[in-house]
């Protein structure tokens, strides 16, 4: 047999890279550093109409400087570009779409901007590709979605392109491996440039450009949660959490999805989780961003190890300063890698525990609304079954056993399942309500002319949900009939809850699928504010030993 | 309801206003005047559809300390921010009068023992001032406090306690000012204009309303301490402010009068003194001025804890 | 606009009221409420009456009160509520706290 | 709002003029004491005479600006203007301190301001206390037998009608027609802070004086003791009143002037009742507990 192969050339991504080089060439300053008034300019000549392009938009920081400047190109010269990045939050992520500059879109998380998706994805300003999570996006980049041009933000540079990243490095290292690799083109906008770096987190030589930018790059305090706010409602489910899932499962790896009910949970660790006597028993291994919350659970020696998604403003210097928990570099300061703890948090753990808005009665959960195109982020692939899991725990095995359809799926096998546990109260802040027949996701669905009701995580994943009224112990249901009974048992004086059949919720009590506050052995009038560790940023700074420094905005002295 | 001890040693800035109105007088002396049983709501809320409350947000009453009756009035800060409207504000005014009436009575009844029976009238604030539902009759409401304040002058002393979570803004920030004797914790706050307004009129970059380390080294208790707006800065338990009104309970009366920041043409003077100081700085910040009333490193004050920060504070000089 | 007045009796069995004349506790607050309880004879029944600025909640108002009544056995008692949009879980722990409040001895 | 070509909004040197013996204002002037004329320009003060009569006027200045707190024009009270407003009143009292109650001049406020000044600068040093200051000197000024007189004329703000104002005997307000305004808050930002419907709240301000802004309503509510119908009646009103004034003082009816009085007013008038009646449910409160903390 002869194969004959075709006829071309090789290296055509490489020789492009090369000629874009050639135009920028006349705002190369000393070694690869270009002006903060030449950017414009500068981005103009080295990106071409419908490349990919990445601004890195994270979780947390921004290239805010690379996205102003973006946005000021001629769009005669740049135009349909596809925008692939994990978040889009300022502004001028959307305005490159207002302008003609941009034009598709693919992403995970949108925050602040989902309304303006909605409304661009309406008005025909923007095509959407997918909602992915960070993990599938961040794989895409390696696939079929890989950045022609990055624009990525570091802390420091030196002259050669070296990036110091650190506390903040998040998504800037699959980004960057993801674009480089395929001749991409890599500008990265630093808040300084200096001589001698503290450690290199992104070698020189995967680096194109530097600028340094006006102003630091923005980041937003967005896992910092007040203690003085969290209600005594929070501290119940907390309690409950703890006693009904925590410590009956010895959960001993987990991820906290961000807010005040989980905020509680790590408040409550160092008084109602000892007063069970769980220290060392659940809790020691955190896939999680350094929450200031769990300083006191940390300080009292509940917890073993923290890897982070990114840093915290104002959690440095305790980091740095408890390097025996956190991920520290030879330079002291910690190094952050979404992509590394989003594995972790899909593989890794035996439990995600987060908030959400909304619960039907077959179990999915969404946070979306109807007129807004957010995304999970990272919630799908935490708050999933990982069906790649071949590894067994304690907890992981426990749930697993106690999954009615185990023998349904596969027989006698020994397989666990993950715990999926979700918290949510049966009317939230102005009396929306938690549990719906059907999500809001279907309208969005329609509204926005998406193929998929986007939710975040599915009934069959699904094992826990905890609210005021009880804990539902899913995985113990033998059928859809049961499930829908045991959620509708839960969900108090919602449309979902007022379907409850009485005599079916006793009898599912009695079984354990639920499980009442009274059941769990929790008296109601304990569960007040006076249960946690820390009732105000202050106090966590006490705790800290004064390391922790709150950003201005959460003092109050 | 805690117990008395119970509330001597919680946060006062947590506290409600009942909970602050029981425990800044002796144990089980406090009786409140028109309490929830009596059901005295705003009748101007419902119309607006806007929530009410049996005390209509302030509590009122009488207590002892010692033998000093003790003439409370406590705002609650969750109902529509502690603000001012014709009941509560009502309350408030016949509260302080009624300070005078006893004063009348007690030197009349005991006159060789008036000093140790001496009322006192305390105010815990928590307060935006006017309450827009009903603004009118609270606008009217406060200049009844102010001269109602110019009546006890020399008779009786009031003393403004603050430290809790709204503070003390709007009109109830010059109430504040003309009582006699201020009481604060760290957390306490005292202004005329809200951060949020002065970000409106003055721009984002000039002051920025979400900073909130900005807006307490601008209105908060360490800053009133350092330019002597406050007389006592106590740690955040209720039963420390207790002691402080028992120690002023005490004081006579023209030693009270110096602890004035207004209300003679000496203190506007002095006053003026301060408003010169802060024209020809022009501060970016207070810290500029707690620098120069001998500061070294002013930024390090908001860290300190209140008994580190009373050993090392330098304070205005007063006049 | 105006607000809610909703007036509610249940039947109790049992007939235990409180301690004291009346009690009370809670603040007004966003998201939260006052309680008042007055002791009256009533045939061992519960009267309750709710102002509120929520519409649309008059049945759940009923079935968390009835709830609260059912779960504690309280009778002959008057029940008044100020809300500014609390949850049924607030509603729920405050009930409990306010009978707590009422049926507690004098504190020390 | 549409435009008033007969406003006086803005015209506090020109209502001085109107309202006095002709050429008879001395500005800075009180008694022995100058004022320096940089100093506080936003607030006008001197002394002038009525029929012959010695009065203090302060008034508002909406054209001058304080160029070293720059939150002053348009007629605000900044922490200067604050200041020297008290001291013209204790400045006054000192001047007839050692005269009988009838000899008292009187003390005429001519009101039109829009606000306190709402700075940093003001914050930092305790604006607080500027317009707190002054309204102590208004009250004690008013309590030692000086009858005083406010005149709004055009705008009287919330915390700024307090402080220039709302310690006065007497308030007298020039109606409507010409514009006046006397309110915490314009309607609009109160439906947006309060998150209340616009439409209803302005629905509800043609009735309800509580809450209502305008010199009406405050009519109504005993803040305003008599609407003057036209700028020319100014002079003869204010005389008037300063003559009633006195009168009731010389009697001893003090209870019936000043804050305390128009609470009284607000009463009679029906526009402020439930105020009223929780007074005096305090005071029975009180006088049944009385004994235990007289006799503690």
């Amino acid at each position: 047999m002869e194969y004959k192969g075709i006829t071309r050339e090789w290296d055509t991504l490489k020789k492009d890279a090369m000629e874009r080089a050639k135009n920028a060439a006349p705002y190369v300053k000393e070694g690869k550093i270009v002006d903060a008034k030449d950017t414009v300019a500068l981005l103009e000549a080295v990106i071409k109409p419908f490349d990919k392009v990445n601004i890195e938009g994270n979780n947390q920081k921004q290239a805010d400087f690379l996205a102003k400047c973006l946005c000021q190109v001629d769009p005669a010269k740049v135009h349909d570009l596809h925008m692939v990045q994990s978040v889009l939050t300022l502004p001028e992520h959307l305005d490159v779409f207002e302008k003609g500059i941009a034009k598709k879109l693919d992403m995970s998380f949108s925050g602040p901007q989902a309304g303006r998706i909605a409304q661009f994805l309406q008005e025909g300003k923007l095509e959407l590709g997918a909602i992915h999570t960070y993990l599938e996006l961040y794989g895409r980049y390696f696939v079929d979605l890989t950045p022609r041009v990055a624009l990525v933000a570091a802390t420091m540079a030196d002259k050669k392109g070296n990036l110091f990243t650190g506390f903040s490095t998040e998504d800037t290292p699959a980004i960057v491996e993801a674009t480089k690799f395929r001749q991409g083109i890599v500008i990265a906008q630093v808040n300084e440039i200096v001589d001698e770096l503290p450690r290199v987190d992104i070698p020189g030589d995967w680096v194109d450009y530097v600028v340094q930018s006006p102003k630091p790059f923005y980041i937003e305090p967005l896992f910092t949660r007040d203690p003085a706010l969290i209600t005594d409602a929070q501290v119940l489910k907390g309690m409950m959490a703890i006693k009904g899932i925590y410590g009956e499962y010895e959960v001993t790896s987990l991820n906290h999805g961000i807010g005040f009910d989980t905020a509680a949970i790590e408040l409550l660790l160092p008084t109602y989780g000892e007063e069970l006597g769980l220290k060392g028993k659940i809790c020691r291994n955190f896939i999680l961003n350094p929450h200031p919350t769990l300083i006191p659970a940390i300080e009292t020696g509940w917890v073993e190890s923290v890897h982070c998604f990114g840093g915290e403003l104002g959690m440095e210097d305790y980091v740095a300063a408890r390097s025996d928990i956190f991920f520290v570099g030879p330079d002291g300061s910690m190094r952050s890698n979404r992509a590394f703890s989003q594995t972790a948090g899909h593989y890794a753990i035996d439990m995600f525990i987060g908030g959400t808005l909304q619960i039907d009665p077959y179990g999915n959960s969404s946070t979306a609304t109807a007129n807004r195109v957010a995304g999970f982020g990272g919630a799908p692939n935490m708050g999933c079954d990982p069906k790649g899991r071949r590894h067994s725990s304690g907890a992981w095995l426990k749930c697993g056993e106690e999954y009615a359809l185990n023998s349904e799926l596969w027989g006698p096998v020994r397989r666990g399942k993950r715990l999926v546990v979700q918290l949510a109260e049966t009317f939230r802040e102005k009396l929306a309500p938690g549990f719906v027949e059907e999500l809001d996701a279907f309208a969005l669905a329609k509204n926005a002319n998406l193929s998929i009701e986007p939710v975040m995580i599915y009934g069959d994943d699904l094992t826990h949900i905890i609210t005021e009224e009880g804990i539902a112990y899913l995985p113990k249901c033998r059928n859809m009939e049961e499930r829908t009974a045991a959620i509708r048992g839960i969900a108090g004086f919602t449309e979902v809850g007022m379907k409850a059949d009485p005599k079916e919720t006793k009898r599912l009590r009695e079984l354990g699928i639920i499980k009442t506050p009274a059941d769990l052995g929790i008296d109601m009038s304990r569960a007040n504010r006076s249960m946690l560790a820390a009732k105000n940023v202050h106090d966590l700074v006490v705790w800290s030993k004064g390391l922790y420094n709150p950003p201005a905005k959460f003092r109050n002295w | 309801m805690k117990s008395w001890t119970e509330l001597a040693n919680s946060s006062f800035f947590d506290a409600n206003a009942r909970e602050r109105a029981l425990g800044l007088v002796d144990k089980d002396t406090f009786t409140e005047f028109l309490s929830p049983i009596d059901r005295y709501c705003s009748p101007h809320l419902p119309v607006l559809g806007a929530a009410v409350e049996f005390d209509d947000g302030t509590v009122t009453g009488v207590g002892l300390i010692g033998k000093h009756p003790v003439f409370v009035v406590s705002m609650e800060g969750k109902f529509i921010g502690g603000a001012i409207g014709e009941v509560n504000g009502g309350k408030m005014v016949a509260t302080i009068r009624l300070a005078l009436k006893a004063a009348a009575a007690i030197k009349e009844q005991h006159p060789d023992d008036y000093a140790a029976r001496r009322p006192l009238v305390a105010i815990s604030f928590e307060t935006g001032g006017v309450r827009l539902h009903e603004a009118n009759a609270g606008l009217l409401a406060h200049a009844e406090v102010m001269d109602a304040f110019q009546d006890c002058r020399g008779i009786v002393p009031i003393v403004s306690v603050v430290g809790s979570k709204v503070g003390c803004f709007g009109g109830m920030g010059f109430v504040a000012a003309a009582t006699d004797v201020i009481v604060m914790n760290e957390e306490g706050r005292i202004g005329l204009t809200g951060p949020e307004v002065i970000e409106q009129e003055m721009g984002k970059d000039e002051f920025d309303a979400s900073n909130k380390a900005l807006v307490y080294r601008t209105t908060g208790a360490k800053h009133k301490y350092i330019i002597q707006d406050c007389n006592y800065l106590v740690e955040d338990k209720i039963g420390d402010f207790h002691n402080v009104l028992a120690e002023v309970a005490d004081i006579p009366m023209d030693e009270i009068e110096k602890m004035r920041r207004i209300g003679s043409l000496k203190l506007v003077q002095e006053q003026q003194g301060l408003v010169k100081l802060v024209g020809d700085m022009q501060p970016k910040d207070s810290m500029d001025l707690w620098k120069h009333f001998g500061n070294e490193n002013p930024a390090e004050l908001p860290e300190l804890s209140t008994a580190e920060f009373l050993k090392v504070v330098k304070r205005r000089e007063r006049a | 606009m105006a607000l809610q007045v909703l007036e509610f009796e249940f039947k109790s069995e049992a007939t235990q009221t409180i301690a004291k004349e009346w009690s009370h506790l809670g603040v007004t607050g966003s998201g939260d409420l006052e309680v008042l309880f007055e002791k009256k004879d009533l045939g061992g029944n519960v009267k309750a009456k709710v102002v509120t600025p929520v519409k649309g909640f008059d049945a759940v108002w009923e079935k968390m009160i009835e709830k609260f009544v059912n779960d504690t056995g309280v009778g002959n008692i008057s029940i008044e509520i100020n809300d500014d949009n609390a949850t049924p879980i607030v509603v729920y722990m405050r009930l409990r706290q306010a009978l707590a409040e009422a049926t507690a001895k004098e504190a020390e | 709002m549409e435009e008033l070509d007969n406003t006086m909004i803005g015209r506090g040197r020109d209502a001085i003029d109107m309202i006095l013996d002709s050429g008879s204002f001395e500005e800075n002037h009180v008694g022995a004491f100058e004022f320096d004329p940089e100093y506080g320009p936003g607030s006008v003060v001197g002394t002038g005479k009525m029929d012959g009569m010695t009065v203090t006027v302060i008034a508002n200045d909406a054209y001058a600006f304080n160029e070293r707190f720059p939150v002053v024009f348009g007629g605000v009270i900044g922490l200067e203007e604050g200041y020297k407003m008290a001291t013209a009143v204790y400045r006054t009292i000192e001047s007839d301190k050692d005269k009988p109650l009838a000899e008292k001049r009187p003390i005429v406020l001519i009101v039109d301001t829009p606000g306190n000044g709402p700075g940093k600068l003001e914050e930092i040093a305790g604006m607080n206390k500027s317009t707190g200051g002054y309204q102590l000197a208004l009250a004690e000024a008013r309590k030692t037998g000086h009858p005083i007189i406010a005149m709004v004329i055009g705008r009287a703000i919330s915390g700024a009608f307090l402080c220039h104002g709302l310690q006065a005997d007497h308030i007298l307000a020039l109606s409507k027609e010409y514009g006046t305004m006397i309110h915490v808050m314009p309607i609009t930002s109160i439906s947006r802070i309060t998150k209340m419907d616009i439409e209803r709240l302005e629905e509800l301000s043609k009735s309800n004086p509580v809450f209502a802004a305008g010199v009406d309503f405050f009519y109504k509510l005993g803040g305003v003791q008599e609407i003057v119908e036209k700028p020319e009646d100014m002079r003869d009103v204010i005389i008037k009143h300063i003559k009633e004034v006195a009168a009731l003082k010389a009697e001893g009816k003090s209870e019936l002037l000043g804050p305390w009085g128009r609470g009284i007013l607000g009463n009679e008038r029906g526009g402020r009742t439930h105020r009223m009646a929780a007074i005096k449910k305090v005071n029975e409160e009180f006088d049944a507990v009385a004994d235990k903390y007289i006799n503690a």
